[in-house]
């Protein structure tokens, strides 16, 4: 390059011959697009990965309305609109680029509420919607920039800022049953608080698998229903909006962590079915610790991160105090995903034999 | 057994120096802008630090306690402390010139960390024995230097990211950590 | 008695043991470093622009004082930080004339057409990777701002028809942004030297013409009408001799094509704020030139832009403060 | 022998093909132009030195430029005429360079081609010699000297010539036809090039979407056992040599300043191979080659014989001229051709292909923030982070840039290709090269 | 006299040595929980400050420059000491809630920043102007960051109960997230601030 920069600085003594472009112009032609390769672009772009992730959450949203009516629908409309809000004012206020339009915020809006309890009061909405925007994105510039999943950051303010608001929770009636408002708490705080209090998980054995497969128990509204979770997830797969290395792995390891307790002492810990459909590991495998924004991009890394996600939410589950470790361990996760990305960086095409060489 | 492997989960996860104790947040926030000198900085301090806990804890229970001097604690150890960062610091120039390349810049900084004299003060709080505050220190170093190095890998991110002009800088370090630490709460009960 | 004495001797006994062993290291294990480097590197202003040739503000002042490497290298701090190396040093001052960077290009949107229409990188280099120009002209200016970029002093910015406009009170000669333009626009030009060319197209008249509205054409009528012969035309160009340039403008008054500026025009002026002003008249007493501040004792007074030449004099006499210095609206549009 | 690749390299994208708007269309001799612009440096490396003055007569297959080092080629006249310019004058690259024009003149406009006596039999340098001769340089785009890529140190010994025929990039047809219409030349071209080399296989290596003209091949070769067709996997970008090896041979070769010659491969284009075999047994220059004109911009599409020099305008004009909403022309693939903002640009040695695109074929898009979505490093056949890589050339970190391979990329356009983002991924680490090579020149 | 006014006044906005300077950050994200905390902190600090001036300045000509640093250590150690035996005796509550940051002022970079800085080179009055000043201006920045906190948190301000029964307060606010996101609030604000000003100046 330097070489053709100078033929331009030096200035060619004799004024350099005319160029044919005003002579010769057979077809005369309007100024032309020009820019680098590649020339064709993929038909994919970011809201259309964004409104994907909303149409997946649709089954677990559906599950959520039929299981918890009128309340479900409350806290649904409350944070989406508070998300839109505040991801707006947000970018005014601090100057970041981006669009209302591109989806991010009605994902972190429709997420945030599957988090929340249907319980939840209209405030709490509100201030959830706040703090996932301003503070989990619009802080850091905006789509793309965040380094924690801003739906993941409201949610775990949110529960130690408001333990009892945000953790107490409807049982699952069916939007058509009269019977509502009886808080019933979810399957793995029936069995935090027998651990915690005589070393038994006999009552948490009591409640049917089946049951919390397909919705009916206590819990966040987006969070009860697996199967609904597993559906969207499916279509995100399908998609390819997601690879399976996050989810599969973060389930496997909490199955397979939680067996082994479970083998070890049986009477104390619960199988390790119960601990992958109760409680929000299946939300949080298959649509928090799938945020491309905030997870490692390569596949080993996403391994890494799948196993970390798994080791620390059982760690949790088990030995901590708060019955759910899911928010925790994926946050602490994205926390370390650039020293992921860092180490995980792949060796170039060819390298591998050159490092075998030398 | 049990007690010193509480004692190490304690003071790396739950208890964390930086994002629950709010120990050493200067150097947490002035060493923590790459990868690299965040782990130099930590091992710098993990060294200091366990040594500090050894030396004080020694001081305290042959000099200030039979002689009824508990009040002078404050400045006996800060004094201890100052002097062992600079022979530290002046034995590894002398004796390993390449570990002093390393660690070097770090050392005089770990005289004005508060986390050191805050490990021995509270080794002397807790009354743990004499392997216990050593254990304390080392853990809590290496605390420090877990928070300071997932913290120094979000700034290098941070810093490729197209942060708002009034967030740039310390603002949005601080609400990073403010976050790091939401996250370190959910080991909270994991140890009583 | 006892407390206090055993206290004494402890504190006393342990800051002995300290001191003594730490002076019985420092002579055991005391490394020599030349106190001067860390003396230079104080004074140097920290911006690590490079501009020295050397990587950074530490890498000079070790240059300084182990290599002896020249002590006016260093643009941004100017006549100052010369002065104080020179005296950590203990060398001789060399004067250095202030330079600023100045844009050798015009071509705006509206006075040279583009032939094509880039997308991509925002950045000048990137797009001389692809093309000469994405002008009409071959010589002129991107637009894309890799200057404004690169200038770590806020002294570039992009103006409205994208070519850069540089402040030269914040410019500090670092060079920067000489470097970093692809199509080498940017020249440092004594400060003192108040007219400058904005072009750089060396073809023939009818080429530029056809290029650019506001093209050198190289007529000569500059070279034949200063009085003080300080320009000549070469490689299609004028080009100053600053010794002899007295800034008179005559150049800039006859370029048929308004080729050459006076930065005169673009200077900052002063502007006093009718809502403070009381009309006491300090500044009238300081202004050096004549009938560039008028007005009634007691009443407002006003600032002949035109003949406000930007000293700045006027500024901290003001007893109410209701002088500033505004930014002097850049004159390139206008020659659109 | 036709033999199924079940390998391929990890990485790349599927780009929609656009070959059916000309791969049915048999080669065209184009008309002799009028005039013909040369640029001296058609090749990478040394641009060739002009043998002749303003005003010369020159007949076809004259050389009129003579190489201008070891790592150039020299220049033949593609018409015979006279020679009415040299200056600078529009390259497709984008910049102007120095250019030989020549106006058509009386001679004869078809080259007379008289067989070599016992060409078989010529000695290896004596082959060497005639490739370099006649000017041959890699047909694919690279414009690598031919002749250069054949002679490797001697402590590189080359056991296999893959020949490529992937043809990886989308609208692109001229290979193909190529190798349906002269599958001779190509395996006799083969022949000649294991012959140079002493490599013991001869490969040919085509993607599965050409079954047609991988069965016209492996009905030339018949029962050579030292030459076999192998069929691979379409994928972008199947073509670049170092996938191509990986695809084929499962080696890999190291990263720059790594040559398939480390791993004792030498891969040339089947329009070299047939131009090989045309300057060994006819001393025939390389004048002329295969371009497919296309895109829907343009009222037909062709695959064209066209003389070197030939311009844009006068290409387009013989298919039909070009639609009113044309807005962009690419020389090249479009994957990794050059964008053009005039028609008055010469075709020279590397043109495959000129584009012409309409209004909405090939879409503006801005830029938007990277979601690190991973979709580049997936893509990325060089096994790069392009997303990385990019925000620190936006932060102009160009050491970090180059510590994490910058110099590797191949710039086949594959992440931007994928980039849901539209970030302008390719260009940017291309720019961050370029700087990477202005630092170390500066250095050194 | 405009000196020493300026002296006396830089520390509480123009280089306030929380806010702007980013000093003694440890206490101050420790015990701003409530504002009692908050101000016994940064009085406590102050009178630390302001003697630890006023005796390193007094002493500034006598101290050879190689023991400098350990010798205004002692001095300010012992300054520490008499406020925690001092808080200790008539301050029990204060001392039990400020707990470790008291022998901690020993190393709040503030104090020795400022003895290095300041103390050591300018005369005694002036230096006890500056640890006056620098001293309040720390407080002033504990009373803020304090008192978000506090309310937030516990929807009380210094203990008194602001709102009625139906306000919950957000217990993040008090726990260590939240006063490390408050404090980046409260300086993205000062920077902001500051940058508005800078331009209006030129």
């Amino acid at each position: 390059m330097p070489e053709e920069k100078k033929q331009v600085s030096t200035k060619p003594a004799a004024a350099p011959e005319k160029t044919q472009e005003t002579e010769e112009k057979a077809i005369a032609l309007k100024p032309l697009r020009f820019s680098a390769a590649p020339h064709l672009r993929d038909a994919d772009n970011v809201p259309k990965i964004m409104w994907d992730v909303v149409i997946a959450t649709l089954p677990a949203v559906l599950a959520g309305v039929y299981f918890f009516g009128f309340y479900a629908v409350k806290v649904l409309l409350i944070t989406t609109i508070s998300a839109l809000f505040f991801d707006w004012a947000g970018m005014k206020l601090l100057g970041n680029r981006g669009s209302l339009f591109d989806g991010s915020a009605v994902v972190t809006g429709v997420l945030l509420a599957m988090n929340l309890p249907s319980s939840a009061p209209w405030w709490l909405c509100v201030v959830g919607g706040a703090i996932a925007m301003i503070l989990g994105k619009q802080c850091y510039g905006g789509l793309g920039n965040n380094l924690f999943n801003p739906a993941l950051v409201s949610r775990v303010a949110l529960l130690i800022a408001w333990p009892s608001a945000m953790t107490t929770f409807y049982k699952a009636g069916n939007i058509f049953s009269q019977v509502t408002a009886v808080s019933e708490p979810t399957p793995m705080g029936v069995m935090k608080v027998e651990m915690m209090s005589n070393g038994t998980v006999i009552a948490a054995k009591g409640i049917s698998i089946w049951d919390m497969f397909v919705g009916n128990i206590g819990g966040s509204l987006g969070e009860v229903s697996g199967l609904a979770l597993v559906i969207g997830g499916v279509y995100l797969l399908l998609r390819k909006r997601i690879t399976w290395h996050i989810p599969v792995i973060y389930v496997g390891t909490v199955f397979l962590m939680t067996g082994i307790f479970y083998l070890i002492n049986p009477d104390k810990y619960i199988n390790p079915v119960f601990h992958v459909v109760g409680g929000g590991l299946l939300l949080g495998a298959i649509f928090m610790a799938t945020d491309m924004v905030t997870t490692p991009v390569t596949k080993s890394g996403m391994i890494i991160f799948g196993i970390g996600c798994g080791v620390i939410a059982v760690i949790i589950r088990l030995f901590g105090s708060y019955p759910e470790g899911v928010s925790f361990s994926i946050l602490f996760m994205n926390a370390l995903t650039p020293l992921i990305d860092k180490v995980t960086i792949p060796k170039p095409f060819g390298a591998i034999k050159e490092v075998a060489n030398g | 057994m049990t007690n010193l492997i509480l004692i190490v989960i304690g003071a790396v996860l739950v208890n964390n120096f930086v994002l629950s104790r709010f120990l050493g947040i200067c150097p947490f926030l002035g060493v923590s802008k790459k990868v690299e000198t965040a782990t130099g900085m930590g091992m710098a301090v993990i060294f200091v630090m366990t040594l500090a806990s050894m030396i004080t804890w020694v001081v305290q229970y042959t000099l200030l306690e039979p002689f009824n001097l508990d009040y002078l604690k404050t400045i006996t150890f800060i004094l201890v402390i100052a002097a062992l960062v600079q022979l530290v610091e002046m034995t590894v120039q002398k004796i390993a010139p390449p570990l002093y390349e390393a660690l070097g810049i770090y050392l005089p900084l770990i005289t004005t960390n508060c986390a050191v004299l805050g490990a021995a003060l509270i080794n002397i709080q807790e009354k743990y024995s004499f392997l216990e505050a050593t254990v304390f220190g080392f853990a809590s170093a290496i605390g420090f230097t877990l928070a300071i190095v997932i913290f120094a890998g979000l700034r290098e991110r941070i810093e490729l990211c197209e942060v708002p002009e009034s967030m740039k800088g310390v603002p949005i370090a601080f609400i990073t950590a403010g976050i790091l630490a939401l996250a370190f709460l959910g080991f909270a009960g994991l140890v009583k | 008695m006892s407390i206090l004495l055993s206290s004494i001797i402890i504190v006393g006994g342990l800051g002995l043991l300290a001191s003594v062993g730490l002076s019985i290291a420092s002579i055991y294990l005391s490394i020599e470093v030349d106190p001067r480097v860390e003396k230079v590197e104080s004074a140097l202003p920290g911006a690590n622009c490079g501009g020295c040739g050397y990587p950074g503000c530490s890498g000079y002042a070790k240059a300084v004082v182990l290599n002896d490497a020249d002590i006016s290298l260093c643009a941004p701090g100017g006549q100052g930080t010369i002065e104080l190396l020179a005296q950590i040093m203990d060398k001789k001052v060399q004067l250095k004339e202030k330079l600023v960077a100045r844009v050798h290009c015009n071509g705006t949107d509206a006075n040279c057409e583009r032939k094509m229409v880039y997308e991509g990188m925002k950045s000048c280099r990137a797009a001389y990777l692809l093309t000469d120009s994405t002008k009409k002209c071959l010589y002129g200016c991107e637009g894309l701002g890799d200057c404004v970029a690169s200038c770590s002093f806020d002294a570039i910015v992009m103006g409205p028809g994208r070519i850069p406009i540089v402040n030269e009170a914040k410019c500090t000669s670092c060079g920067k942004c000489v470097e970093a333009c692809p199509k080498n626009l940017i020249t440092l030009e004594p400060e003192k030297t108040r007219l400058y060319i904005a072009c750089s197209n060396p073809e023939k008249a009818k080429a530029v013409k056809d290029a650019c509205k506001v093209g050198c054409i190289a007529c000569g009528l500059c070279e034949k009408k200063c009085p003080k012969g300080a320009i000549t035309i070469e490689n299609g160009n004028p080009v100053w001799d600053h010794k002899k340039c007295d800034n008179l403008g005559v150049c800039a008054a006859v370029c048929p094509t308004g080729a050459i500026h006076d930065i005169r025009k673009m200077i900052p002026k002063a502007h006093i704020d009718p809502k403070k002003c009381t009309g006491k008249g300090e500044c009238v007493k300081v202004c050096p030139v004549r009938k560039c501040i008028e007005g009634e004792e007691g009443k407002t007074h006003k600032v002949n832009k035109d003949l406000c030449c930007g000293c700045g004099l006027c500024v901290p006499v003001c007893p109410e403060k209701a002088i500033t210095l505004k930014e002097g609206k850049a004159k390139l549009q206008k020659t659109a | 022998m036709i033999v199924l690749s079940k390998r391929t390299f990890r990485g790349g994208v599927h780009p929609h093909e656009y070959k059916e708007l000309s791969e049915e269309k048999p080669i065209e001799k184009a008309k002799i132009p009028e005039k013909v612009v040369l640029p001296l440096s058609q090749n990478l490396g040394a641009p060739a030195k002009a043998l002749v003055e303003v005003g010369a007569e020159v007949k076809i297959g004259q050389k009129i430029a003579d190489a201008g080092g070891f790592v150039s080629v020299p220049l033949h006249a593609p018409i015979s005429g006279k020679v009415t310019s040299i200056g600078n004058f529009l390259h497709p690259n984008g910049h102007l360079a120095p250019c030989i024009v020549i106006e058509k003149g009386d001679g004869p406009q078809e080259m007379e081609l008289k067989e070599v006596k016992g060409w078989e039999k010529l000695a290896k340098d004596k082959v060497l010699d005639a490739v370099k001769e006649a000017g041959l340089v890699g047909f694919g785009g690279a414009t690598f000297p031919t002749h250069v890529k054949l002679s490797p140190p001697k402590d590189k010994p080359i056991d296999t010539i893959i020949l490529n025929g992937a043809e990886c990039e989308p609208f692109l047809t001229a290979d193909h036809r190529l190798m349906l219409e002269q599958p001779e030349g190509i395996v006799e071209g083969l022949k000649i090039l294991m012959k140079i080399t002493g490599a013991k296989q001869g490969i040919i290596g085509i993607e599965n979407n050409k079954m047609d003209a991988a069965k016209a091949l492996a009905d030339t070769i018949g029962d050579d056992k030292d030459i076999k067709v192998v069929v691979v996997k379409v994928k972008y970008p199947q073509g670049g040599e170092k996938q191509l090896i990986k695809s084929v041979l499962n080696r890999e070769v190291p990263p720059p300043p790594g040559l398939p010659m480390d791993v004792g491969v030498v891969v040339q284009n089947v329009g070299t191979a047939v131009a090989v075999y045309e300057a060994v047994r006819y001393n025939k220059p390389f004048i002329e080659r295969v371009v497919t004109v296309s895109g829907r911009g343009v009222k037909e599409s062709k695959n064209l014989m066209v003389r070197i020099g030939t311009l844009m305008a006068d290409l387009v004009d013989q298919c039909g001229g070009v639609t009113d909403d044309v807005d962009k022309i690419i020389m090249g693939g479009p994957m990794m051709g050059l964008s053009q903002f005039d028609l008055t640009v010469p075709a020279v040695k590397g043109t495959s292909g000129i584009l012409i695109m309409r209004n909405g074929d090939t879409q503006t898009y801005e830029e938007q923030t990277c979601i690190k979505c991973g979709r580049c490093v997936q893509a990325c056949p060089m096994k790069l982070v392009p997303n990385m890589l990019v925000k620190l050339v936006d932060n102009g970190r160009f050491e970090e840039a180059e510590q994490m391979n910058a110099m590797s990329c191949i710039e086949c356009g594959s992440c931007s290709f994928a980039c849901p983002a539209k970030i302008w991924l390719v260009q940017k680490i291309k720019y961050a090269k370029a700087e990477i090579n202005a630092r170390r020149k500066k250095a050194s | 006299m405009t000196k020493y006014w300026s002296e006396l006044t830089k520390g509480i906005v123009r280089e306030n040595p929380l806010l702007v300077l980013l000093l003694g950050l440890c206490p101050s994200l420790a015990v701003t929980t409530s504002v009692q905390n908050g101000i016994g902190m940064g009085l406590a600090a102050t009178f630390v400050l302001v003697c630890s001036n006023v005796v390193i300045s007094m002493i500034r000509n006598i101290i050879p420059p190689k023991v400098r640093i350990p010798a205004f250590i002692v001095v300010i150690a012992s300054f520490v000491t008499i406020v925690d035996l001092v808080l200790h005796a008539y301050m029990y509550d204060l001392w039990k809630s400020l707990g470790l940051f008291i022998p901690l002022i020993v190393v709040n970079c503030i104090i020795l920043g400022r003895a290095e800085a300041f103390a050591s080179r300018n005369s005694v009055f002036l230096s006890f102007l500056d640890g006056i000043g620098m001293g309040l201006g720390f407080t002033f920045a504990l009373i803020l960051l304090s008192s978000i906190r506090e309310i937030l948190g516990n929807g009380s301000f210094a203990g008194i109960k602001l709102f009625g029964e139906s306000f919950e307060p957000a217990v993040l606010m008090i726990l260590p997230p939240g006063a490390f996101i408050t404090l980046g609030f409260i300086v993205a604000g000062v920077n902001k601030l500051n940058s508005r000003k800078k331009k209006e100046g030129e």
